[in-house]
């Protein structure tokens, strides 16, 4: 078992043509992913790699190939319309990797998204990858492994880090999840801890935040209440000068709220398990299996 | 980015919003022209991209057009939170009756824009919110229908009681709505918004963050940005499409994502040493970005060790070794650098690093922990 | 017994300081309506007749009075956005007498409505009374008399002409419901059809019909497929030359689509009875008692 | 209301859809004068509110400017559908590759405004829908999102293969809709929408009808009005406020409410008579109304009786009442008048009625059977 992704994913690819999207529809095809179509308008009716039909719309993609999952790679422009493009063709698991997307598209795009019953993950995102299963974005395949482990991460190189390090101390994984940074995304912690909650498979959970709002303080409000599993966590960014913007809209200390210290006790007082280090993950977790 | 208070009122009167007249001297002389060519007592305010202006002595009332040149001058000499004055806004002092507050941010929470009013206006509006939270009128606008007439009437009536005060503030409001949208504004910020003693509500401050996303789409709003107004090496990561902020230690960070950045800046310190610098390269690299970031990095004379850590996803990190190849042949390095890299076509990469005489690590805390004691002569170790 | 509103109902009337507004706040009033409040922009802390305290936005009455129940009297522009005020602030039953709202409006007032969890009744509508408890709009109250007739309609004037014969005839109703005639509006016959289908005192239920469109067509398909409750049906404008817009937008016959004989035919194929003319009511009820 | 063709065009181009010149001729001599300007073939339209423009003969193809007046003068005395053709269009003959539908209706059903397109244009798009279903598609538009750039890209799809096409296609559906929620319109519509030989895609034809509710708030709009192309007595009508449709029987009718008025006629046609007219004068009436629908009434000579049924309910009996005493003492009856009212202040219209020499009834049978008896003489009765 898994959350969200698993050997029955087909997958679609939004920019299979593009230079992101060819490359990383290629390293999903090589990983085992089902990736049944791709769209790229006026390229409808050519073929990726010789074999995935291209199409022109993605209601034609879904119609013809029953894709349930997609995947974009397309420029932040054209990024929010091809969300809802997803969402509106029936695609129940729209995952958007593309970066920069502005936020007021995205004050649009939850709603619809939601409104079409379905799941959002990103933008701004790595995507998921469920191992051995079926890899949904850029991360990359080979430093996962199946396992009992959940881990999902606000951050994109650091799940990497921290995924790379448990599979090198025979940690495998359920999925992991990377939600994104951004300040709308469609997919939240609690989401996640809550599927891996139901996840027979998922035994422990890493749970990675930042500075920033406040969503790893209701995350762990939700561990406390709501979670029979244990979850570590860890907070990047106590180092961070306060008022600053760390690269992405995530990352921002405003006044006191969204500090990491204040992150870390909420994680202390709903009893969860804090990783200083990245690497200290691995004791946390073999502790707690 | 951020825009100038010029700027944004600008923006304002354009969708009409009313706001009294004003206009930008560079020097003292130019504000002294406009103060006479205004009458009266003018205000000058310093136009920097930092808060707590007021405070600083930024903001001063003069009575005469000499007065004027005086305060000017001393004003655009300054420095507030390290950036400079190089501009001021200089516009007829007008009669307060009363002052109120109204701003849109993007809210995370409820995914939406959200309307923050208040009649407590002048101040800042943190300080209301912590003292006085029911003089606050939050009003998240749902995209699908924008703000609604009988939802600016609302909150035209929490600010006043007089009906048509209520009015001209909820179509203020909703003028400064359209002004957030169509700027691509994460928040727009009327402070204070004034009564006048003939009873006109008049916007005397104009403040506007533009959500950077939103610039590659709206030319317009780009060519506001004053690069004068910012500090020259965020300008030069900007141009090159990185992410820097420049912190006080000594190991000179170039990462790839804001959460690794920031983690390896934390294990720095973790392990004794301290960052001089978040740098994200971001996510789809190139080399060009490499060489660029290490430019950066290089020109600051604290930077003792730099650090590479590099977990390849999206980004290549055979991209990363072609830049540091490139760079360092451009410009031979004076400190020592350690380079982590692993992921994404990680075995080219490490070939290229070494046959450019290079090493690569793989394990992020025996880089990071190379690196401090590097920097720091092996004190830290 | 009754359907949407009863003795319970406690009324917002918006545009209570107008000239239709006044008139009819003062003629519910009499009838016994429970007129908890009145909103005009302007006039908050003002009194209504001397009793119903004015108040200058909807969320300010519903806060103060707990009306559970609006009538709008605004003026076409601004019925949109009372209708929407309404919703938004928690009014469950929103009752639009405004006629000439544009359509361009509505498509933006119908979802909204539906989102926030209210009914609307029109626009262009004349409301609707439970005879002997609560009048909701402009019906003229001496015409009904409490009894086990249901009544619907599209139209306005002919629903009190309908009602008043029947109450001469000693026929009471139940509820009577004037939907409206526009082409986009919040209640539908077979809401109605539905509601009086599950009101226990409901025995027999009359509905007016005109030309245009097919809502009676479906609405006699709802009494055959889903109605053990007899009802009667007239459908006004047989003499109405086709392509012509009859007065509202509700009487248009575009095409062979919408033609009264059609709309006929679909209530005598559901079994239900049909007056020819307005007094044919009478019989056809007392039949079915 | 509808609006000329020529009307549409300068509507459809103001947002940016490509449409080929033309201009408007009252005259014979303008049309061949624009038709010389022009050069080459000519296309001369009539601008007339009807349908079926096209099978009339109120288009026609011109070879040169003598040809273009011949055919102008011939159409400029046209009545289509009994309405007078007093412009017609000149435009230059189009080189056409292939011919589609676009057009927007308010939907019921759905209850939204609501795309129709298809590769099938240039004839009667019931047709279309009739024949070859599968050759349209339906594209309801959220109003809470509006179209979005993904549905009119399949929309551009549906319309064309190739990807250039289907990209301009999607911009001039993307421009219509803007267009038409900009008018208020109820409908507006493109066809043909076609391509040229070299590949362009192009609006030959353009229809659009507004929403009479949206004028009060669009005066640009509402200023489009051609009076002169539409019938004398229902340009009356509008003005007092008044729906009027004139029939061909004896028996006037002036009711209020649309249901109660065709009810009214239906009942007349069931004892016999035949209706006059539709005259509804709507909900919130005032004496000068009655006025004027009595007036429009009266000018009809077919008329052999007049039939007033109304039943007040935001209709205040009263001033009906007022308006009939005002009215026939203006201009006094010269036939029968037979009135029928009950509902809101009954008590005062009777009053004011009978102290003026008429009487009035109260059940609507009895009333509509005597007013057919006066207007066939008994014959009918």
């Amino acid at each position: 078992m898994s959350i969200f992704i698993d050997s029955g994913t087909t997958l679609l690819v939004q920019g299979i043509t593009g230079r992101d999207g060819s490359f990383h529809a290629k390293q999903m095809l090589e990983y085992g992913t089902r990736v049944v179509a791709g769209v790229t308008p006026g390229k409808g009716g050519q073929r990726f790699e010789g074999n995935v039909p291209i199409f022109d719309t993605v209601a034609d993609a879904v119609e013809k190939t029953g894709a349930n999952t997609s995947v974009i790679y397309v420029p932040p422009p054209f990024a929010a319309d091809a969300m809802m493009e997803a969402a509106s063709a029936g695609i129940r698991l729209v995952v958007c990797i593309t970066e920069g997307v502005p936020v007021l598209d995205m004050t649009r795009v939850y709603p619809y998204v939601k409104e079409k019953g379905a799941r959002l993950i990103g933008p701004n995102c790595p995507g998921l990858i469920t191992p051995g299963e079926s890899k949904v974005g850029i991360i990359p395949g080979r430093i996962c492994t199946p396992g009992p482990v959940g881990v999902v991460s606000r951050s994109g190189t650091l799940t990497y880090e921290i995924v790379y390090q448990l599979t090198r101390a025979g940690l495998g994984q359920s999925t992991c999840v990377g939600i994104g940074g951004d300040p709308i995304n469609g997919t939240s912690f609690i989401d996640c801890l809550d599927a891996f909650e139901k996840d027979p498979k998922t035994k422990v959970v890493c749970m990675m935040g930042e500075i920033g709002g406040t969503d790893e303080q209701e995350a762990a409000e939700f561990v406390r209440d709501h979670m029979t599993k244990r979850v570590v966590g860890f907070i990047a960014g106590q180092t961070a000068p306060p008022g600053r913007r760390m690269g992405h809209a995530g990352a921002i200390i405003s006044g006191s709220a969204g500090t990491a210290a204040e992150k870390i006790q909420a994680f202390k007082d709903a009893g969860m398990g804090v990783a200083q280090r990245p690497k200290d993950f691995i004791d946390l977790v073999k502790e707690r299996m | 980015m951020n825009i100038h208070e010029y700027q944004a009122k600008e923006i304002f009167r354009s969708v009409g919003i009313p706001i009294p007249p004003g206009e930008v001297a560079s020097t003292a002389e130019e504000a002294e022209q406009i103060a006479r060519k205004f009458g009266g007592t003018v205000v000058v305010k310093a136009q920097v991209h930092s808060g707590g202006r007021g405070k600083a002595g930024g903001v001063k009332l003069a009575k005469t057009p000499a007065e004027a040149r005086e305060i000017a001058s001393k004003i655009l000499g300054m420095r507030i939170k390290d950036l400079p004055v190089l501009k001021v806004l200089v516009t007829p002092a007008a009669d307060i009756a009363t002052e109120a507050y109204a701003g849109i941010i993007v809210d995370r929470a409820s995914k939406r824009a959200v309307f923050m009013v208040s009649p407590a206006g002048g101040i800042d509006i943190e300080e209301v919110a912590a003292s006085t939270p029911d003089k606050i009128m939050k009003l998240p606008v749902d995209p699908r229908y924008g703000v609604q007439p009988f939802e600016a009437m609302r909150m035209g009536f929490f600010l006043y009681d007089d009906v048509k005060q209520a009015r001209a503030a909820a179509k203020i409001l909703t003028q400064l709505y359209q002004a957030f949208q169509e700027s691509g504004a994460s928040l727009a910020e009327i402070n204070p918004l004034v009564t006048t003693p003939a009873g006109e509500v008049v916007a005397l401050d104009a403040k506007m963050v533009v959500d950077d996303n939103e610039l590659g789409r709206r030319a317009e709003i780009d060519a506001l940005r004053d690069e004068s107004a910012e500090a020259p090496s965020e300008v030069d990561a900007r141009k090159a499409n990185l992410t820097f902020i420049k912190l006080d230690g000594n190991v000179g960070c170039i990462v790839n994502g804001a959460g690794l950045a920031m983690a390896t800046m934390d294990l720095v310190k973790y392990y004794g040493g301290e960052p001089a610098n978040f740098l994200d390269i971001g996510g789809s690299s190139n080399p060009e970005k490499v060489v660029h970031a290490l430019r950066i990095i290089t020109s600051d004379p604290n930077v003792k060790a730099i650090l590479f850590n590099i977990f390849g996803g999206i980004t290549r990190t055979d991209d990363v070794a072609n830049g540091i190849v490139t760079a360092t042949r451009q410009n031979p390095l004076r400190v020592p650098i350690v380079i982590r890299l692993t992921g994404t076509n990680e075995e080219i990469a490490v070939k290229i690093l070494e046959e450019n005489g290079f090493t690569a690590l793989t394990d992020m805390d025996e880089a990071v922990q190379k690196a401090v004691q590097l920097a720091t002569g092996g004190k830290a170790a």
